[in-house]
């Protein structure tokens, strides 16, 4: 079976410097994995890498099987794959509901349409309730995405991933900066909004990670140093080492 | 075509009630009366003129603000679409054999057609990038265009542009398009059509995701959607209705010439849509009856016009750039809360004393000017129809009280207006 | 030969005056991220208070207050008017600053007038400095391309050498950093703009006399201004320098060769339709070079854009 | 805002109420020009010059029709083509029949079309375009029509009066042409290429060139190529700042010879040149200044400048516009009645306020006038222009220029 998402010696460098030095990685279809690393590992590097915001300087992408290199975001997009941002990316003038529905308007077909209209449509309007119902805002739907609580725009986010019917999801750091509560929240709408769909995240919060993944790499200096299931990632002595021994030099 | 606009205009499709159709109509068919009843109160040709111009500068504002307001998009140049569409409809009034098959009504599809065509050709290396770029490439390409105008005469008829005569095209139902009156009906359908038809754009997956663009082209690109071709969609949709307005102007003025595509019709079309109100479908049309009225009629007033509309232009800029739409829909929540009446009395107060301190500081800029630039000897004057010596104290002194004054008044009653408004948009329970 | 010679000297004038306010612009551009659409106005206030201030005090008082003048309104317009619409975003900033333009051309109407003002140089630079085959090359041409390359030199100076220059080029690129050194970034900001529109200023007493002091001096300098740094790369100042006298030469010689259209198609291959006043190519056979002179920069501009969309000399597109 | 729109508002009202008020007593004249914008200057300055004539030469000499006097409506068409149509017709609503207007032949172009088609389809209140300045000669050729007349001599007959000059110079051999890139600068080349051929075949034009109008910040290039020519004149059409741009920057650049143009006189384009343009800048018009023709010239010049003392009559053909005017409306018995006024009009003899007698000619409404070639100087100025201390002196006249020229106008009357 061909893997959802399979990076093979992916190279990327700024000038001089390399950040992502040769990773490969193979993640399966409906896998949970995550990848988590100290600060400045090259976590969101990656991340804007395979969703083709920044072209690769080597190595490959393969996205069920497909080559993604030189695909711009949106081909990428309508390939099945669909992301999240670390800072919150909404569209903040309009509102939740409308931000859902734009969020649809692909998957469902309606391309470039200048010729209906989306107020008339049923699956348009059905659909975008339905996503509102699963990332409980149906009660802020007429507002304005800009207005919403910081969680409830994460919430939002999620939402407008997922939307589009993507198989493949990517979240950048769901949770940053909330609170526990709002955390757990969120952590249990993760799960039941990408039932049956592969989900790649990048996370610091261990606790979302070991709750969430089945499978986790830990990325240092933009190398994968491990993969593996939880419990064998946080019995690898050169992951406690990395990761540890750097969250020791951060305080 | 009306049910199509009620059934869009209201938020849900499942929710078309009676009542949310018949609101989201009530403005259309109010416009649709007007237009039909005014020209019976304004008869004299020039008042219907003035329309015409008007409804004219009313479809391409509503085309540019498909760029700015709903695209996000800056243009230098948008005039050279309306222009273009403009002259091509010249060359086809001039084409005898074709032009007596065809009825004039018609005629405005071929300018939308010719507008689009040019918008196509520029859009596809122009739309590429939003923003600063955008502008630019706009500004050049208008520059380009507009001096092509006085080398490429075959087609643009040099400084004294072309001309021909509407009157030859096929009658249409026995019309012949003779009288102002009759050119005054075919204009008004063409509004309310390119009207509609801009409205519902707006309302469709491309228009709403010409708006996603705008606020975040990233996000957009992250849902599937190519942010420039999003942008080239729009552009070359905003080329079709300017190219319909200025195939009008072909109409109703039978004569185009260099100024319909130069930089300074591109700024008056940004200056009447910004006035007007970028983040409403109705703020253009607002900005372009405002401003046709201003370039028509207090130009008969004062010589000055053009100063006192940069003085509104970038006092509109900083203070309320949502335009004359944006000030008005400010009061929507005072209105729901059904307590706009707090604040009559407050703006009376202030604004009207605000509006005194204006037109005595209008009348003091007239007098400087009087005394400025007005041959030597010549002291009489006229301002608010009441004629002086502007070299007499009297008038300064009045001048300078009222200005003061109203000013004066205005700011000390500035706070009063601020509460009355804060408690206008709060409900009564309290909790704002 | 002789001639190439007089058009290079020309040319410079030209590019050197157009650099003086680019600079500016391009600066302004590199720290706000806003194009100045009004810089070319505050050109035109430096002539015509220039002017003003010849009348009573004579040229070089003029040449010394009026660019003082116009830096300290163009610092106010910072001050009190863009800091205040930077909160809307780029497109409300950039059509401020083009109903500033509006505004400015109307104010100096409503000032001085609709005719050309009798601004002149100083007498003492009223002598033909030398004379190429016949070809005199006015005093004031020299003093005027002195002038340019002093500031030049003086700007880089202040800009490389300098601790207040390299306080401004840390703030162009990170203002945050700056700020938290505990040096004042909008006054910094302020100063910049100040400084820009005052070198507009400069440009507009010393240019006032040549090319006239008249309401639509602005106008039409001020697009090819713009032109001028999109072409140079937007906010880098050896692009400004760069494409100005690029522009200065392009225009001067294709006004001084009457290149023909019809030779170019010729060349080609092409055949010249007849009888030519029938054919709907005419106008594209009749064009010479000098007709087409100055909207050479718009379709440089154009092709540029659709090229190498950050300039000859920018960092990438912002 | 909301002032203006009620002020609109009102206007509209009282303009659709206006129009039954063509009244008795006045006959009204529309002014149709610039007066906001870069020429308000000229455009300023002839609306004096008309309500100094009105008044000075019909009204206080008792009007015409026993007692009805002139009065000028001023209307600002801020040089545009679409908004003298709009005025037009904002004329035409107040009951106004005759429409005086001259900057640009653009709007001319326009306005005669306007006006001619207006005629055909409202036969009933019918106008007259009363041109005084627009100098394309296809407005009396190809597009002419009954209801244009020209008061001013077309670009063609002053064209023809200048060659006139040059061609008695045997000092010139060689003569540049330049001018503006737009209809009226490629007539002026045209003609002048032609008639120097007629008139002295062994000139060589050693140049003839367009430039952008109103886009040139300088003409140094063009000084250099005109002076590495060695023509000993200069043609141009130039006008406005085109106009003082070029003569200032050839004169600067070594060039010595003389420079025949059109307009380089009043507005501030004659103070401005000053000492630099004496003795080169050589302008053919009509209207002797200096010296004046006759007392009563003087007597209004000076009565003129009592009233506008920064004013200049630059345009001396608007007295004529006036007085012809005038003299037919009194033949014709009518004023509302505008055929007959036009009939009048045409073949009209009139003995010119500034010498010469002059005639309408009727095959194609073309004035037939006196043009002189003045040198702009400060020798011998009774009325300097811009209060400069210069002015224009009249050095050459052709009497009635171009009399017998050809025309292709094919008027069809009513």
């Amino acid at each position: 079976m061909t893997p959802a998402l399979e990076l093979a010696d992916l190279r990327k460098s700024f000038g001089k410097t390399e950040i992502i030095r040769g990773v490969d990685l193979s993640i399966g279809k409906g896998e949970r994995h995550a990848v988590i690393g100290p600060n400045g590992a090259g976590k969101s590097t990656l991340f804007n890498l395979i969703t083709g915001r920044f072209p690769q300087s080597g190595g490959s992408i393969t996205l069920h099987g497909t080559d993604l290199a030189g695909k711009a975001p949106f081909e990428i997009n309508r390939m099945g794959l669909s992301r999240s941002f670390q800072i919150t990316n909404i569209f903040p003038k309009m509102t939740v509901f409308e931000n859902v529905r734009c969020s649809l308007l692909w998957s469902l077909g309606y391309r470039y349409n200048f010729w209906s209209m989306v107020g008339r449509s049923r699956a348009l309007t059905e659909g975008a309730e339905e996503i509102l119902e699963q990332i409980n805002l149906t009660a802020r739907r007429d507002l304005p995405a800009g207005v919403l609580s910081y969680a409830e725009q994460r919430a939002l986010e999620i939402g407008i991933t997922i939307a589009g019917g993507a198989d493949v999801i990517m979240l950048d750091e769901p949770t940053a900066g909330m609170s526990h509560s709002e955390t757990d929240y969120i952590v249990d709408l993760i799960r039941t909004v990408t039932t049956g769909k592969t989900l790649v995240m990048v996370e610091h919060d261990m606790g979302v990670v070991f709750g969430l993944a089945d499978q986790i790499s830990v990325l240092v200096y933009g190398e994968i140093i491990a993969t593996g299931t939880p419990e064998a990632v946080r019995a690898n002595p050169k992951v406690q080492e990395a990761y540890l021994g750097a969250a020791l030099e951060d305080h | 075509m009306t049910d199509q606009s009620t059934t869009n205009a209201s938020k849900s499709a499942q929710g078309v009630r009676a009542g949310s159709m018949m609101l989201a109509l009530t403005p259309w068919c109010i416009a649709a009366v007007a237009l039909l009843v005014l020209p019976f109160i304004f008869t004299a040709n020039s008042a219907i003129t003035i329309m015409n111009q008007m409804a004219i500068t009313i479809i391409f504002a509503l085309a540019y603000n498909m760029l700015l307001g709903q695209g996000g998009m800056l243009s230098f140049g948008h005039a050279v679409y309306a222009g273009v569409g403009g002259f091509a409809c010249m060359h086809i009034i001039n084409n005898d054999a074709f032009f007596s098959q065809l009825p004039l009504p018609l005629l405005p599809i071929f300018g939308g057609l010719f507008g689009m065509g040019l918008a196509m050709i520029v859009g596809s290396f122009s739309t590429r990038k939003a923003g600063t770029v955008f502008a630019m490439i706009s500004l050049g390409v208008g520059e380009l265009i507009a001096a092509c105008s006085v080398i490429i005469v075959a087609f643009f008829g040099g400084e004294e542009g072309i001309s021909g005569d509407r009157t030859y095209g096929l009658p249409f139902l026995g019309v012949e398009f003779l009288q102002q009156i009759e050119v005054y009906y075919l204009i008004a359908v063409w509004l309310m059509l390119s009207a509609a038809l801009m409205y519902l754009y707006s309302r469709t997956p491309l228009g709403r995701m010409a708006n996603a663009v705008r606020d975040n082209p990233e996000r957009a690109e992250f849902l599937g959607y190519s942010a420039r071709w999003v942008r080239f969609y729009s552009f070359v949709a905003s080329g079709f209705f300017a190219g319909i307005a200025g195939a009008l102007f072909a109409i109703n003025y039978e004569i185009l010439t260099e100024e319909n595509l130069n930089t300074t019709q591109s700024g008056i079309i940004l200056l009447v849509t910004f006035l007007g109100g970028v983040g409403f479908f109705f703020g253009p049309i607002l900005g372009a009856i405002v401003f046709t009225l201003v370039q028509t009629v207090l130009s008969l007033q004062t010589e000055l016009w053009g100063f006192y509309l940069g003085i509104v232009f970038v006092v509109t800029v900083m203070f309320f750039p949502g335009g004359l739409a944006g000030l008005i829909m400010m009061h929507v929540p005072a209105m729901r809360l059904g307590k706009l009446s707090v604040l009559a009395l407050p703006y009376l107060r202030t604004l009207g004393a605000g509006f005194v301190g204006c037109l005595g500081a209008a009348a003091l800029i007239e007098m400087v000017f009087h005394v400025r630039h007005a041959s030597v000897g010549d002291h009489e004057m006229t301002v608010y129809w009441t004629t002086f010596d502007s070299h007499t104290v009297l008038p300064w002194v009045l001048a300078i009280a009222a200005t003061v004054v109203g000013f004066w008044i205005a700011r000390a009653t500035a706070p009063s207006l601020a509460a009355a408004w804060s408690e206008a948009n709060t409900a009564d329970g309290g909790q704002p | 030969m002789d001639l190439i010679l007089v058009n290079l000297i020309d040319g410079l004038v030209t590019g050197l005056l157009l650099f003086m306010l680019s600079a500016g612009l391009t600066l302004i551009f590199s720290m706000m991220g806003v194009l100045n659409f009004a810089h070319a106005s505050f050109y035109m206030l430096g002539a015509y208070f220039a002017f003003q201030i010849s009348l009573a005090l004579g040229f070089w008082m003029g040449l010394l207050i009026a660019p003082l003048v116009v830096g300290v309104m163009g610092a106010g317009v910072e001050r009190y008017g863009l800091r205040r619409v930077h909160q809307y975003g780029h497109v409300p900033e950039l059509i401020f600053t083009f109903g500033l333009a509006l505004l400015i051309e109307e104010l100096v109407q409503f000032i001085w007038g609709k005719n050309q003002m009798p601004y002149e140089g100083p007498d003492i630079l009223q002598f033909t400095a030398f004379a190429i085959a016949g070809n005199s090359i006015p005093a004031y041409k020299i003093f005027m391309i002195f002038i340019s390359v002093a500031i030049f030199i003086g700007l880089l100076w202040v800009l490389t050498r300098t601790r207040v220059g390299m306080i401004i080029q840390a703030a162009l690129t990170y203002p945050k950093t700056v700020e938290a050194l505990g040096h004042n970034v909008p006054l910094i900001f302020m100063g910049v703009f100040g400084v820009g529109t005052a070198l507009a200023g400069v440009a507009g007493v010393i240019a006032g006399p040549v090319l006239g002091t008249f309401p639509g001096m602005a106008f039409v300098l001020g697009s090819i201004v713009f032109v001028t740094i999109v072409i140079g790369g937007l906010g880098s100042l050896w692009g400004a320098l760069v494409a100005s006298l690029l522009i200065g030469w392009i225009t001067t010689f294709s006004k001084a060769y009457n290149l023909r259209m019809e030779d170019l198609l010729t060349t080609f291959g092409f055949t010249k339709p007849e009888p030519i006043w029938d054919s709907p190519w005419r106008d594209l056979w009749s064009i010479t070079s000098p007709q087409i002179a100055d909207i050479l920069p718009y379709v440089l501009m154009v092709l540029i854009l659709i090229f190498r969309p950050y300039g000859l000399f920018g960092k990438r597109d912002a | 805002m909301r002032t203006s729109i009620t002020l609109g508002l009102a206007t509209a009202l009282t303009l659709s109420v206006s129009a039954f008020a063509a009244a008795a007593d006045t006959i009204k004249i529309a002014f149709i020009d610039p007066l906001s914008g870069p020429f308000a200057g000229t455009g300023t300055n002839g609306l004096h010059q008309y309500e100094f004539a009105a008044d000075e030469l019909v009204n206080k000499k008792g009007g015409v029709l026993g007692g009805d006097t002139f009065e000028i409506v001023a209307f600002d068409n801020k040089i545009s083509p679409k908004e003298s149509l709009i005025q037009l017709q904002v004329a035409i609503d107040q009951g106004i029949r005759y429409i005086a207007q001259g900057n640009s032949s653009g709007v001319a172009n326009a306005l005669t079309e306007a006006i001619q088609k207006h005629n055909r389809r409202n036969p009933e209140d019918r106008i007259l375009f009363l041109n005084y300045s627009a100098v394309d000669p296809a407005l009396t050729n190809d597009k002419c029509n009954f209801w244009h007349f020209r008061f001013d001599a077309n670009a063609d007959i002053k064209m023809d009066a200048l060659t006139d000059v040059i061609a008695q110079d045997d000092g010139i051999k060689k003569v540049y042409i330049i001018g503006q890139d737009y209809s009226f600068g490629k007539a002026v080349a045209a003609a002048a290429v032609r008639f120097i051929g007629e008139k002295r075949p062994d000139i060589e034009i050693v140049g003839n060139e367009l430039h952008p109008i109103g886009k040139v910040k300088d003409f140094t290039p063009y000084s250099r190529k005109i002076v590495a020519s060695e023509a000993d004149a200069i043609i141009t059409g130039n006008w406005g700042a085109d106009m003082l741009g070029l003569g200032k920057s050839v004169l600067e650049n070594g060039y010595q010879g003389p420079i025949f143009t059109y307009y380089a006189a009043a507005d501030g384009i004659t103070a401005a040149f000053g000492e630099t343009g004496e003795g080169a800048l050589r302008l053919v018009a009509e209207g002797q200044i200096n010296p004046p023709a006759n007392d009563r010239a003087a007597a209004y010049y000076e009565a003129f400048k009592a009233k506008y003392p920064d004013g200049n009559i630059s345009q001396a053909r608007i007295t004529n516009v006036i007085e012809m005017l005038a003299r037919a409306i009194d033949e014709a018995g009518s004023a509302t009645d505008v055929v007959k006024v036009a009939y009048a009009l045409e073949g009209m003899e009139h003995e010119n306020l500034w010498g010469g007698t002059i005639k309408m000619r009727e095959v194609d409404h073309q004035l037939i006038q006196d043009v002189h070639i003045h040198a702009h100087t400060d020798d011998g100025i009774t009325f300097d222009y811009d209060n400069s201390g210069y002015g224009i002196k009249v050095e050459n006249t052709v009497s009635l220029a171009a009399m017998d020229s050809e025309t292709s106008c094919k008027m069809r009357r009513p």
